[in-house]
Order: structure tokens, then C-alpha cells, then sequence
């Protein structure tokens, strides 16, 4: 059960047109680049992306470019301020794409019982608000709740600073953010990593994605990206 | 108008005198961001990153200093404190959602009476971020809004109800304007404070909502 | 009469023959906790504990090598193996409920012919321990009950309707006893294999509901 | 904001009767022994106890003899064999105790969700069984599932190998179990650890709990307890 693939292009190989995707990553900290990049290159199209945000920072507006997708689900899908053109927000506005906007917590949430076997759960995030609609709601303890469910994906594109062979994964400080939950969440998880390293190489109290979640692994450059920019 | 009373950093340092020893602060884009450089002497707060970092530094700008791999929730590059810590987003927002947090300072595009809460999408735009505001707003123990009084053309932003898509219904504890300082409660919005110079008729003339004058009401100590 | 058929060190190694390499597997307390001693030649599986590790290796009696830091599910001292790894109990469970566990191999008191299980309480007790159980008969991909096929009085484990309390209903895929090996399917309980020595018949007398025998019935190969 | 207590006497010392308390702990593996110890020499009478187990290789057992438990909720409240008497099984056939017999997955995720602000979940463990009774029912995805509340507690009693001063801990192998989501879940946290160092001590990238879940520290003997015996 050999994970590491030699080129991101045989990673992605078999990412076909219409897959839903999770992207791990916080503007550039932890985005899988080089795989968003395979991405583009392949020309997969009807993509539904989940993704905290879309170029913001990351590459993923490249995917917009190439009018590779067809659905965004994220809590930053629209940029406050614009330093490079918003092209998601043009393909929505020109109504060539559909965004569902999740508030950050319940999207975490969602992805994280998504991949543990939780058909559901209460969360007073978004009561009395846009995000509601067509919800049910259930008030527990005095409080009004809304029911949000699993969110699951063909692929998880995840980031990684160092994986070993068996797939086990650390991080490096905010890169961390959604990649270990979406790891589990997915049937195929593939991850963009900086260094491959042999079992036993990391410590096994700071691994935070067990080797069973991953499927392939390869290892690429570490790009420049600043933040937000 | 909007140049009347506090600047952005002055209406920063009025939050961060909300700051008490020991809370667990997270920070919102915008005005909020500048609290953290107003921390009062012989306080001091962890500062939580919805991104997934508890115990982050100053934001630093030093080339030598900046690691694009640690940034706070507003893609800035920060620096690391002794006894920080890591965790995944889902964590990150067990902290938020399960009341963790003491103290959240957050920018506002409206403010109701009831203190409701519309800081995520200009309706015109027809689309926006919601970022982490909606579970902040929810789960910090403590909100305060930190704004300008007024938009730039003129409007009321503390509003009897709120006309732009909410945040959060009834979230708001207090807002720091660059005129007064306000705090939500059941009986309507106390006024409490004043910018230096400023009048409570003419605050009252750039708010929706009746202000009840606090009994103690003064100017803002800065 | 349970004296028949297999020993428990022989009935695990017939659940071993259900390892696939790279299998990632929890096993149970009992007899299927002797599994890990006869994986065959040439596969690797990753044992799962539920109290938090991935990757454990023997259980170890060697007083060198004993950390009780370091104990399996069911209490024992165990070793690791490289490319081990640590998590609390909900994350422990995410990967069991959720579906990421390959096989698992539990023990039982009853298996109904539907599938249903009952493992955790004798009702003459009145109380019982359910432990992972529950979790791990409706997370696992594949269910495996070890068992002897009788109870020490001679009444049949393998039920028309389990009369004990259940773990979990439809739960399961293979029962695998001293007598024989028994696949769980939508047409019923169909007798794949029987033990060296033992008739169908004697089975089926043993056996509350009828069973099917497979076309291609064969003696266990072990 | 000083954590670290002399004694556990004192860091203990507001727990009164009728308090809710939650033991980290799987077999001896991460018992807070030396917090157990000082509770049953304190006395506190009336105890919800909320641990995966009891007498199995931890000392819980001994408040069970001072009869100063009143109810225990946990996944393993009898043991199977007996090598000690079962002195929680006997005072729970005497009518003494009240026992809520909980499937371990179900458990850890109700603490979870206890100190995650979340009002409830839906969980297929359970369906068709006695923990189903009187419980909601809810069909997913053509999946049967049982809606389940939070944990909460007044305290938890938890264990970890080390803390820094502001309550960061990292615990050793099979000791995190219950301690990481128990110390989310209550209103005061109490860590049992067997060595406290500086902050910036410890690698932030394998802190299990956060410090700001951590109220008070002692540092304790470790306790020579072998697994379940």
C-alpha cells in the first residue's frame, strides 16, 4: 500500500468532471497549491469546492478562471477588498456559479462529523438569520438551535508540512486549520506536502491526521503566498 | 461627519479598556485588530485566532520576523508567544461556539436596539463573507462592537432594527463608536459615554433608537 | 459439548483469515484479542484501540518493556509500532463511528439470524458494560463475532431472536465459532464451513434458526 | 492568574456535595488518582460520576466504599471479571446508586458536544437497543439514528503528564483518552500531573488541551496501576 505518487498529475488522475472537493487551508496558510494547480492543468469542470475561501490568498480563483466550477461552499467566498479581480464573485454575479455561504464554525462542524459518522447536530450559530432558511429549528436548554448536516466530499486536497510514508501527517503552526478534519471526511484525500519522512520519523503525540485517513501523498514546492494577498 | 469625535485607534484603545487579566480575547477584522496594540499596563490576554492558534503576538511587518505559515484570522503575519498553542479549525471553533472565549470585539454594519447584530453582507452586493462572526457573535461570553457612528453617507448605523442581512439576534453587549460608548440592555441602549466634545443630543441626532442617558454618564476617559 | 470443534486460539485464527493487507482493525475482548497473533504471512493491518491509539503492536508480558502508559482496550500493556499515533476518545470514535475502521471482531452472547448481536449484558444481572461495542458493531465496515457456538449449558448462541439485550440490530457479517463459519445475508444464515470432524447436521442441532448450506460447503481451512 | 496549587486538598477544595464530576481515565491509563484520593478523603457526599469506568484499574472504586457516589454515567460501570469486589455493581443492587450505562462513542462525543456549545447530535450507535429508550429517532440518509444531549460538569478531575504554568498539558500515549474533551467540558478544570514546567516548554504543536480549559494544576505522584487489575 504504497501512497506517495511521484507527480501531483497522477494524484489527481482520477478526478473526474461533477467531483466535490475539499480544500484545506486559511488564505495561503495550509492551501494545497500545487494540487489546485493539477487541477486547473487537468480542466476537471462542474466542480462543487468547499473551501473556507477562494482566492484569498490561495490559488483556487485560478479554478474560477478556467470556469472549472460549478458550486462554492465556504464562509469567505466574497472578498471585503479586492487586490486581484473577484472571480467568483463575477461568475456569480453573471450566474455561472451558485455560493452557499456556512458560517466558519458550522462549516467546521459539518465537515468534522461528516467524516465521524454523525448524522447530524444542533448549533446556535445563524438563528434569526439568512443562514436559517429552510432549517429546522429546535430550542434545547432554553436556546434556539438549528439542524446542520455532514458535509462529505469525493476528494480532500489538504496541505501538509511533513507526512511519513503510512500517511501520517503534522502541520506547521496556522497551516493546520481544516485540512485534518477534511482528511476525514472525504473518500480520497490527497495531500501537497513538504517533506516525506520514513514511520517513526514524527512524533506520534503531534500527529495530527492519522495515516488512515490519507490515501496519496506528494511531495512539492513550497510556494510564496502572502496571507490574504 | 464621520471625522467628529475618536479616530479608529481612539475608539481601539476605548475596547481595549473592556480588557481584564486573563480573558481570552478574539479580535475581528478592521477596527478590532487595532485593540490589540492598546492592551492596558499589567493586563495581560490570550489572544484567540479562529484559524486555529491560541496565545499569538503582535502583528510584525519585520521581513526577518514574518512567517507566511503563521497568520491571525485576518491574514496578517503575527509573532508567537511562550505557551501558544495549535488546533484544526473544528477545535478552534469548540473554544468560540462553547463559550471560551471572554471577549469578542467585532465590526458592525448596523446595530439594533435589541442588539442585533449585521456585519456580513452590504445587500446590494447580493453576496458576502460570514466568516467566523456569526459563531463569535453566538458563543464569545462578551460582544462589543467597535465602529464608526454613522456610514459615509450620513445613515444611522445603531438602528431600531436592522435592514441588512443579521449576524446574530441579540448579541451585542456594547458599541464603541468614535461618539459615544453604548451598552445593549433589556430596557433599550444606555448611553454611558461621550467623545470628548461631543453632546448627547447630538448622538441622539445620529441614532435611530431613543438613548436612555446613563445616570452616571460622562466622557469617555481615554 | 463445547469441548467439539475448535479451540479459541484456533477459532481466532480462523477470524485472522479474514485480514487483507492494510486492513485497519479493531478487535475486541475475548477471543478475538488472541487475532493478533495469527496474522498471516505477507499482511500488515494497523491495529485501532479505541482508548486512543493507531498502530499498536504485541501485547508484551516482558517487565522491560511494560509501560502501563501503553495499554490496549482491553487493559493490557502492548508495544508500538513506527508510524503510531495518539488521540482523545471523541477523535477515537470519529474514526470508529465514522466508518474508517475495516474489520472489527467482537465477541458475543447471542447473534440472531438477522444479524442482530447481543454482547454486553447477561439480563440475570441487571446491568452490564457496554464499553465500544455499541460504536463498534454499527461503524466497522466488517463485522466478525468470535464465539463458541453454545453456552456452557448447551443452549445455542445462534438464535431465531436474541432474547438478551442487543448491541446493535443487522450488525453482522460472519460468525465464526468452534464448529463452524457462518456468513449473515439477506436469505439467511449460510453455512460456509465447517470444522474438521463435524457434520452439517450436528451444526444445524446446535443452531436455532435453519441454515443454508453453501453450495460450495467446505471444512475450514486453517 | 496563578494555576498551580501546593496541595490537592486545596485544589479541590470547593467541591461539594451534589457535584457533577467528570474522571479522565481509561483503566488506569490517565486516572487522576491522586484528585480521586483527595476526594475520598475530603468526603464530598452525593457525586455524579462520569468516567468510562469504575474499580477497573482505577480508584474510583473507593468512593464507591465511602459511599459517596450517588449516580454514575459511563460506558464500563460493571467489569466483567471480578478481581476486586465490585463495589459499585453491589450498591447498585442494593438501590444505593443510580447507573446511566453509556455506548463509549456516544459518551465521548455528549462531552464533546458538551464543551463545544453544541445543543445536540444524531448518532446511529444505540438504534434498536435499551440506550434507545425514550429517545428521539430520526431516519438521515435512509440511516436510523438517536438524537443525544451534552455532558456537562461542575468539575474535571483530569490527568495529564505535563503542564506548563498557564495549563497547557500533553499527556503520554494512551493516557489522553477522556482528559482532552472532560477539561472542555466543565466549569472547573483540575489537572493531575506528574511534572510542571515554563511556558514556551512544551512543543505547540502537541498540546492536547489548550491552557485556558485548565483552572487549577497539582503536581502528584504517579501511581504504580496496572491497566484494568
Amino acid at each position: 500500500m504504497n501512497k506517495v505518487y511521484a507527480t501531483t498529475a497522477e494524484a489527481i488522475a482520477d478526478v473526474d468532471d461533477g467531483a466535490v472537493i475539499m480544500f484545506g487551508g486559511f488564505g495561503s496558510a495550509g492551501s494545497p497549491t500545487n494540487l489546485i494547480l493539477a487541477l486547473a492543468e487537468k480542466g476537471t469542470k462542474d466542480i462543487t469546492a468547499i473551501s473556507n475561501n477562494i482566492g484569498l490568498g490561495d490559488k483556487l480563483d485560478t479554478l474560477c478562471q478556467n470556469k472549472q466550477i460549478r458550486k462554492f461552499i465556504g464562509s469567505f467566498p466574497i472578498r471585503a477588498t479586492s487586490q486581484r479581480p473577484d472571480l467568483l464573485y463575477q461568475a456569480y454575479l453573471a450566474g455561472e456559479v451558485e455560493i452557499e455561504v456556512v458560517p466558519q464554525g458550522t462549516m467546521a462542524e459539518r465537515i468534522r462529523v461528516g467524516g465521524a459518522g454523525i448524522g447530524g447536530f444542533y448549533t446556535p450559530t445563524g438563528i434569526g438569520t439568512s443562514v436559517a432558511e429552510g432549517k429546522e429549528e429546535r430550542v434545547i436548554d432554553g436556546v434556539r438551535h438549528l439542524l446542520e448536516f455532514p458535509l462529505k466530499a469525493d476528494f480532500a486536497f489538504i496541505k501538509a508540512y511533513k507526512a511519513d510514508t503510512m500517511g501520517n501527517l503534522v502541520y506547521r503552526m496556522s497551516t493546520r486549520n481544516f485540512n485534518p478534519i477534511m482528511a476525514t471526511a472525504a473518500r480520497i484525500t490527497i495531500v501537497d506536502v513538504e517533506e516525506i519522512v520514513e514511520p517513526g520519523d514524527l512524533d506520534p503525540e503531534a500527529i495530527a491526521t492519522p495515516g488512515i485517513y490519507v490515501d496519496r501523498i506528494v511531495k512539492g514546492p513550497k510556494h510564496d503566498l502572502h496571507g490574504f494577498e | 461627519m464621520t471625522s467628529m469625535g475618536l479616530s479608529r485607534e481612539l475608539i481601539a484603545l476605548r475596547v481595549a479598556r473592556e480588557l481584564r487579566d486573563g480573558m481570552v480575547v478574539n479580535l475581528g477584522i478592521g477596527i478590532p485588530t487595532l485593540v490589540s496594540d492598546f492592551i492596558p499596563a499589567g493586563v495581560t490576554v490570550i489572544f484567540q485566532a479562529e484559524n486555529g492558534i491560541l496565545g499569538y503576538g503582535a502583528t510584525t511587518a519585520d521581513e526577518n520576523e514574518i512567517d507566511w505559515d503563521l497568520i491571525n484570522a485576518g491574514g496578517q503575519p503575527v509573532t508567537l508567544l511562550a505557551g501558544a498553542s495549535f488546533f484544526h479549525s473544528a477545535d478552534s471553533f469548540c473554544m468560540i461556539r462553547g463559550s471560551h472565549i471572554d471577549l469578542t470585539a467585532l465590526g458592525a454594519l448596523q446595530v439594533s436596539e435589541k442588539g442585533d447584530l449585521a456585519n456580513w453582507m452590504v445587500p446590494a452586493r447580493r453576496m458576502g463573507s460570514i466568516g467566523g462572526a456569526m459563531d463569535l457573535a453566538v458563543g464569545a461570553k462578551r460582544v462589543i462592537v467597535a465602529m464608526e457612528h454613522i456610514t459615509k453617507t450620513g445613515e444611522p448605523r445603531i438602528v431600531k432594527t436592522c435592514s441588512y442581512p443579521l449576524t446574530a439576534v441579540g448579541a451585542v453587549d456594547l458599541i464603541v463608536t468614535n461618539l459615544a460608548a453604548i451598552q445593549v440592555t433589556p430596557a433599550g441602549l444606555v448611553l454611558k459615554e461621550l467623545a470628548y466634545g461631543v453632546s448627547p443630543e447630538y448622538v441622539q441626532s445620529l441614532t435611530e433608537p431613543v438613548l436612555i442617558p446613563a445616570p452616571d454618564l460622562r466622557e469617555m476617559d481615554l
